[in-house]
C-alpha cells in the first residue's frame, strides 16, 4: 500500500514519463533541427524544463523520456539529470530514443516505444506512471493530483484546467466533460468547451501494460486515445482540476502569445512563483550589463546580455548583445545574438547564434511574426 | 599519485574589517559581482589555468562556504584522483589546535600535501579579485630557477605604505622584503601569491613551527627567513587588474570598478570566465517605468525604479520612484517605492520599506545595511 | 526550506580502543568487510530509509573520511536543497572550541540544524554495523507522540553491565538509564540512535551547555535531566543484528559475523543494499593452486594460497602455500609465500615476507599488524 | 603551438574519438541487442572501457563517440562519463547517435558522422584528434604516441603494434610496412606481416575536416580507408610502435581464446598493470563470497559471486551464483546469472541474467563455445 500513517504519500512509488512521440514540429525553422521539446523558451528555459521540474519538485525520482526524432539538443540539454537532481543511483532520468532491433516487432506510434522498452517498466520498481508531454507550460507539484488518484480509486485520473479565453492553440486539445465528483464524462475535441485536458495523467503501471499490450494487439497507434480514450466506458476516468497559471504552446502563434504574455507582471509572478522553481541547465554567464546609452522597458533579459540600445517588449535569451543605436521591438532574440549597430527589429523570432549587421532593418507582423534560422548573419 | 603542483587556497580570514558582511561569513564567501562568491575568482583561476590538485584551508564560519564549494562542481575540481579537498582544523591523537597563521595553515595539513609528493606549491588567497594564469606563473618560476617566486602588482607611489613592498635587483631578484614601509623603494606590492620549492617550504615550516614567539605567517616569518638565507627569490610582475577587497571601501570600489567599460578584468570574457553557481530564477523582467545605466543585474529580479551604477545579485525588486545610485543589493532585497540608495551595499534578503532614504555621502565609507541597522541609517 | 527531519551522524570520535586501526585515521574511516568503511553502514541506511538531510559531524583526523564521503555520491545523498553536509569544528568572531561531546556537536551547529526548520532530529552514530530502517523508527516515535525515543537491543542478560541500560514500562516508555549496571534490572541496551523533538532537544542542549562541569554527552547528561524532568522517553525494538565495532575484539567479531550463513544481516540482500566507493581493480584471479573456504574477497586480490573465515579487501596477494585463518586484510597487502596467518588483522599496504608466522590464540585480542610491529610480532 | 618550455607536451590540445561505425556486431547473441563496444569483458568491463580509460588517463579531457546501432547499452553504460572522470564543464564525453536531419546530406559510411557534427568538431578547443575503435584492448597511455607525432611533424601517426604468432583475427587487420624512421610504407592486407595497426592514431583537426571534405565530394564511405590509405603517397605517415600487452577482438573466437588467455597470470598482470587503470562504471556489489563445499580454480572472479560449486578456467562476472554440486569450466558467465545445484557447464559464453536449471548440462566446444543469449531459463 502507498499509503502511509497519518496522511503521508510516498510519492516516490510514482515515475515520471514524458512522451514526446506525439507532439508536431511546431514552430517552423526553430524544429528543424530540434524537437519542440527542445525549443528555448522564456528567456533561459526550453520547453520541457516546466515538465521535469514540475516532476522533480514533486519529489519524483525517476523519469523516463519517449522521443524519437530531432533528440540530439534535447539530450544534450538534459545532460545526466544533474541540474534537476536527477542523476541518482536509484531512479534518475532515462532518455529513451528509438534504438531498438526486435525483428517481429508490430508495434506503432508511441506504443512501439513502450513496447520496445517493457524491460525497462518492468524493471522499477514504481507502482504509478506520471505521463505528461511537454507542451503544457505550468509551476506545479502533482502531489494533490497523486493523492486524488489514490483517494477516489480511479484507474486513471487527468489533470485539467479551464480557460476562460479560448485561443486558437486550445483547438488541439482534447476537452472534458465531467460527471458528478470529477469523474470524466466525455472527452471530445468540442471547440467552445473550456475544461480542457493537460495532457498529464496518472496511470497504476500494471494497468498501463495491460493497456498497451491491448492496443498493440490491435494494430493501434496512440496509447492515450486508442488505450483510455476509447475505453471511457470500461475504466473509470476521473479529472483532476488545476487552476493555476498554465498555458498551451503548439505553434508559432501560441509560442509567440504566451512568451510575450509573461511580460506582464502578474503572469510572471505566477509562473515563476515559489523563485527557483523551475530548473534548467546550468550556464555560466555575467549579470547583464547595462550601459549609459541603453534603455530597455518592458523585457524579459537573461543574464549574459550586454545592452548598449534601445529594447521593448522584449524577450533576450543568454549572451545577447544589442549595440548602441540598435532597436529590438516586440521580439525574442535567442542566445548569442548579435544585434549590430543601428539596426531595427520587430515582431522578430530569431534562434541562437544569429548576427543582424549594421543598420538591418527586420520586421514581421504580429500575427505573423518573421523566424529566422540559427547561425545566419543578414 | 604524484603531481607536480598543489596549490593551497587560504580561505580561512576572519575578515574583521569587512564589518557586517562577514559577521556570519567566511569573508571568501561574501557575496560578489552580482552573482559570484569572493572565492570563485581564485577557483576560477585555478581552472583556467589547470591547476588541479586544489586544497582549500578554512576555519571561521565555513557552513556557507563549504556549502558553496562542494566537491568543486563548478570549477571542475570534481576529480577522481585529485581535485579539491576542503581542509578544516582537526584533532588528532596529541590533540589539536586552530590554524594560528598561513604558514601553520599549511604545516598541519602536510599529510594532504606529501600524498601527491609535489615539486611546487602554489599558495594562493581567497578574497582577491583577479585573473591570473597561475600555469605562467610557475613557468616563470622554472626558467629563474627559483626556491620561491612572489607575484607582485605596481601598486601607485603614494599607497606603497598599505602593502607589502618588494625590493629587487634588476632581473627581479628580492632581496628585501618590507611590511608597509613609510619610504618605500620600491612599488612593487606583493599579491600574497607565492611558490615554492616544496621540499625548501617545508623545511622551513617545520623549524618555524618550533617557533613559540612566531606567528606562524608567510609575509612575517617564512619569507624573511628565507630572504635572511640568501635563497633564490624572485618576484614576478603581474599586470592585469588585481584587488584585494579586505575592506568595505575597497570592496565597494572594486564593483564600481567592474561597471567601467575599460577595465581589464571583463565578467564576460569568454577566454577567461568566471565560474560560480547558477540559480535557477528567471530572467530578469525589465518594467514600463525602469531606467537602467551603467549597471549589472541577475536573474530573478524585477527592476521598476532607476539604477545608475549600481549591481543587482539575483532576486532583488525595486519598486516604482525608487533611484539606486552606486548600490549593491544583495540576493534577495526588496526595495520598496519612492526609495533613494546612495553608496549603499544591502545584505541578503533586507527589505527596504517605501519612501527610505539611505546614503553615504562620497567621503564616507559606504553603509552596510542589514536589518540589524536598517532603522537606524535610514534619513 | 523546511524538512521534517534532520540526521546528525556522529563521526568524529577517536576510536582509542582501536589501537593501530585509528592511529591516523578517524574511526568511521577504518576500512570494513572487505571494501567498505564503517560508516558505509549508517550512510547507507540513511539511503535505504530515505533521510536526505544529513550532517556529518567530524573533527578526529578527517582527511581520508572527508575524501571518502565528498559530497555523498554514493549514497545519493548528493542532493540541490539538502543532502549531506559536513560539520568540522570552526571558529566564530569570538573564537571558536572543538566538540567537547556528542551534545555540544549538535548544538555548536544549531545554525545548520535550523535551516531546514525540522520537527525531529536523529542522532547516529559512525562506528555501528547495522541495517536500520530510520523511518520506521521514526513512525514509532510519531505513533508513541514522544519526546525522545531511543532504539535499543536486547543484549545477554551477562552482558549487561557492558553497556547503557534502559528500564521500561511494559508500554517501553522509559523510566531509567543506567550506565553499565552491576545488576540491571533490563536487558535493554541503548543502540545510541536517538530520534527528538527538535524543540524540546534544543532548549536542553542550550541549557547544558552553559554548565561547566556537564560532559556534553547524550548518554551522561542530556537523557538523564530528561528523564528527571519526567519527558515523553520511549524505547524502540530492534531486533536486526546491530555491533558496536569499538575495540578490535569487537571489530575483528563482526567481519567474522559476516561469513555466518544464517546472519540476518546480509551484504547481498537486494532489498537494504550498502553503498561505498567502487575500486577499479580487475576481477580477482583466482589461481590453481587456491582453496578458498568461507571467506570474502574483492577484486585485484590474487590468490594463490589458502583462505579460511578470512576476508580479503581489495588488490591483496596471497602467494603459494600461504595459509590464511580467520583473518582480515586490509587493501594493498601483499602475503608471501609459505605464510601463516591466525586471528590478525593486517593494515593497509604491509608485505608479509615469505615464510612468517603471525598467530593470536583464540584468548588473546587478535593481532593489528601494520609495518611498525610487523618484526615484533612475527613468531 | 603545443610545444611548451621544456618538453611539456599540451595533451589538453588533443580530443579523442572512438568511432564505432565500422565494426561489426561480432558475437553472435551477444550482439543482437548491443554494438560490440557494449559486449562485457574481462570479468567486469566493456569492450569500450579499454580505449576510453587509455584517453582518460592520458589526461584527454574530451572524448566522442561515433555510433549508429544500438547504442542504448552503451548510453547506460557511459552515463554522464563521471566514472571515468568525463563528465565535465570543460570538455567531458559526447555520444553521437545519428539523429539528424539534413535533407541535402550526400555522405556516407563514417564520413555522415563527421559531416553531420561538423559544428561539433569546429566549436572544440582542440587541435589535434585521436581516434581509435573499441577492439584493441590495451593498457597505455597515449602522451608518447603524440609526442612522437609533434616531433616527427608527420599529418598522420598510427599506432601499431607486432604480433609474433599471427592468429585468425589479425587477418581482419590493416598491416603496416615501415620504412626508414618510422614512415609508414605500405598498408596492406598482407596475412604473413605481424605488424598490426591497431586502429589508433593521430590525425590534426584541421587536415581531418579537409580530408573528410574530399571524401565526401567523391562519394567515399570510409575515413580511414578513403582518406588516409588512398592517400598514402600524399601524406606523410608515421608509425608509432607499442610494445606493450595488447589483443584484437573481432570475432567470437577471438573474444573467448583473449577472455581465456587472462587467466594466465602473466597477462593478467600485464592488462591491468597499474593498479586501477582501466575504469568502468561504477557497482556496488559485495565482495565475493565463498562458502566452505566451494572448489575454484584458476579463474577470474567478479564482486557480488557467491560460490558454494566449483569454477575452473572461467570468467565469471558481478553477481554470479554457483551452487552446490554445480560445476562450471572453460566457461564465461555474465552478470547475474544463477547456476543451479547439480547443474554442469562446459565451453559456454552466457550473457547475462540467464538461469541455468537443476542439473542441466551445457556442454560446446574449445573451438565452438555455447554461446547463450540473456534472460533465458534453461
Amino acid at each position: 500500500m502507498v499509503r502511509l500513517l497519518k496522511g503521508v504519500f510516498r510519492i516516490d512509488t510514482m515515475m515520471g514519463l514524458i512522451n514526446l512521440e506525439h507532439e508536431h514540429d511546431f514552430l517552423n525553422e526553430l524544429t528543424y533541427f530540434r524537437c519542440g521539446a527542445a525549443v528555448p523558451f522564456a528567456g533561459r528555459f526550453r520547453m520541457i524544463d516546466f515538465t521535469l521540474s514540475n516532476m522533480a519538485k514533486s519529489n519524483i525520482s525517476e523519469v523516463a523520456i519517449f522521443t524519437r526524432n530531432k533528440y540530439r539538443s534535447l539530450m544534450d540539454h538534459l545532460g545526466s539529470g544533474a541540474d534537476w537532481d536527477l542523476d541518482r543511483r536509484h531512479g534518475g532520468l532515462f532518455i529513451l530514443p528509438p534504438d531498438w532491433n526486435d525483428p517481429t516487432d508490430i508495434s506503432k506510434g508511441d506504443l512501439s516505444h513502450f513496447h520496445n522498452n517493457r524491460d525497462y517498466f518492468e524493471r522499477g520498481k514504481s507502482d504509478y506512471v506520471l505521463i505528461s508531454g511537454s507542451q503544457f507550460i505550468s509551476n506545479t507539484v502533482y502531489q494533490q493530483l497523486f493523492e486524488h488518484h489514490l483517494e477516489t480509486g480511479a484507474d486513471v485520473t487527468l489533470l485539467t484546467t479551464t480557460y476562460q479565453d479560448l485561443l486558437p492553440e486550445h483547438n488541439g486539445c482534447i476537452k472534458v466533460k465531467v460527471a458528478e465528483e470529477g469523474s470524466v464524462a466525455s472527452l471530445t475535441n468540442d471547440p467552445k468547451n473550456p475544461h480542457v485536458f493537460s495532457g498529464v495523467y496518472v496511470i497504476r503501471k500494471s494497468l498501463l501494460l495491460e493497456l498497451v499490450d491491448e492496443c498493440i494487439a490491435d494494430y493501434k497507434n496512440h496509447f492515450f486515445m486508442d488505450g483510455i480514450k476509447a475505453n471511457l466506458n470500461r475504466l473509470t476516468i476521473q479529472s483532476y482540476h488545476y487552476d493555476g497559471y498554465s498555458s498551451i504552446i503548439n505553434s508559432v502563434d501560441s509560442y509567440y502569445r504566451q512568451t510575450m504574455a509573461l511580460l506582464e507582471t502578474k503572469s510572471y509572478k505566477q509562473l515563476f512563483s515559489d523563485g527557483e522553481h523551475v530548473l534548467t541547465k546550468v550556464g555560466n554567464q555575467a549579470p547583464t550589463k547595462y550601459s549609459g546609452e541603453s534603455k530597455v522597458t518592458k523585457s524579459l533579459v537573461a543574464t549574459g546580455c550586454v545592452i548598449d540600445g534601445e529594447v521593448d517588449h522584449s524577450v533576450l535569451f543568454r549572451g545577447v548583445k544589442v549595440s548602441e543605436g540598435a532597436v529590438v521591438k516586440n521580439s525574442v532574440i535567442m542566445q548569442r545574438c548579435t544585434i549590430e549597430p543601428g539596426a531595427r527589429l520587430e515582431n522578430v523570432i530569431m534562434d541562437k547564434d544569429v548576427t543582424i549587421t549594421k543598420d538591418q532593418v527586420l520586421k514581421g507582423a504580429k500575427e505573423q511574426p518573421f523566424v529566422i534560422a540559427k547561425r545566419r548573419k543578414i | 599519485m604524484k603531481k607536480e603542483c598543489v596549490t593551497m587556497l587560504l580561505a580561512g580570514g576572519v575578515g574583521t574589517r569587512l564589518g557586517l558582511l562577514t559577521k556570519n561569513l567566511a569573508k571568501p564567501a561574501v557575496p560578489f559581482g552580482g552573482r559570484y562568491r569572493i572565492i570563485d575568482f581564485a577557483l576560477s583561476n585555478c581552472l583556467n589555468s589547470r591547476m588541479h590538485t586544489v586544497g582549500v584551508l578554512t576555519q571561521y564560519s565555513p557552513l556557507e562556504l563549504h556549502k558553496h564549494i562542494g566537491v568543486g562542481k563548478p570549477w571542475d575540481l570534481d576529480r577522481m584522483e585529485d581535485g579539491l579537498t576542503i581542509l578544516s582544523p582537526f584533532t588528532e591523537k596529541d590533540g589539536g589546535s586552530w590554524y594560528l597563521g598561513t604558514a601553520d595553515a599549511i604545516i598541519k595539513n602536510k599529510n594532504y600535501v606529501e600524498r601527491y609528493d609535489p615539486e611546487y606549491l602554489i599558495v594562493i588567497s581567497g578574497d582577491h579579485i583577479y585573473h591570473m594564469d597561475y600555469d605562467a606563473l610557475l613557468n616563470h618560476h622554472k626558467e629563474k630557477e627559483a626556491d620561491v617566486t612572489i607575484s607582485v602588482v605596481e601598486v601607485p607611489w603614494k599607497e606603497t605604505s598599505r602593502f607589502g613592498i618588494l625590493n629587487t635587483t634588476d632581473n627581479l631578484r628580492i632581496y628585501e622584503f618590507e611590511e608597509k614601509p613609510t619610504n618605500a623603494k620600491s612599488n612593487l606590492a606583493s599579491m600574497g601569491i607565492y611558490i615554492f620549492n616544496w621540499k625548501v617550504l617545508k623545511g622551513y615550516l617545520e623549524e618555524d613551527a618550533k617557533l613559540q614567539e612566531s606567528k606562524h605567517d608567510f609575509g612575517q616569518n617564512i619569507l624573511p627567513a628565507m630572504i635572511a638565507d640568501n635563497l633564490q627569490l624572485y618576484a614576478y610582475r603581474f599586470d592585469g587588474y588585481w584587488k584585494d577587497v579586505g575592506t568595505i571601501e575597497s570592496y565597494w570600489e572594486a564593483h564600481m570598478d567592474l561597471l567601467k567599460e575599460d577595465l581589464s578584468l571583463s565578467l564576460n570574457n569568454n577566454e577567461w570566465r568566471t565560474y560560480s553557481h547558477d540559480s535557477n530564477f528567471a530572467p530578469q523582467l525589465i518594467e514600463e517605468t525602469a531606467v537602467l545605466h551603467h549597471s549589472l543585474v541577475n536573474n530573478g529580479c524585477i527592476v521598476s525604479g532607476k539604477l545608475d551604477h549600481s549591481i543587482l545579485f539575483e532576486n532583488v525588486y525595486v519598486d516604482e520612484g525608487s533611484v539606486i545610485n552606486q548600490s549593491i543589493l544583495h540576493p534577495g532585497v526588496r526595495v520598496g517605492a519612492n526609495v533613494f540608495l546612495e553608496r549603499v551595499i544591502v545584505q541578503e534578503n533586507v527589505t527596504i520599506p517605501d519612501g527610505s532614504k539611505i546614503a553615504a555621502s562620497k567621503n564616507e565609507e559606504p553603509i552596510v545595511l542589514s536589518n540589524s541597522n536598517l532603522k537606524a541609517v535610514t534619513i
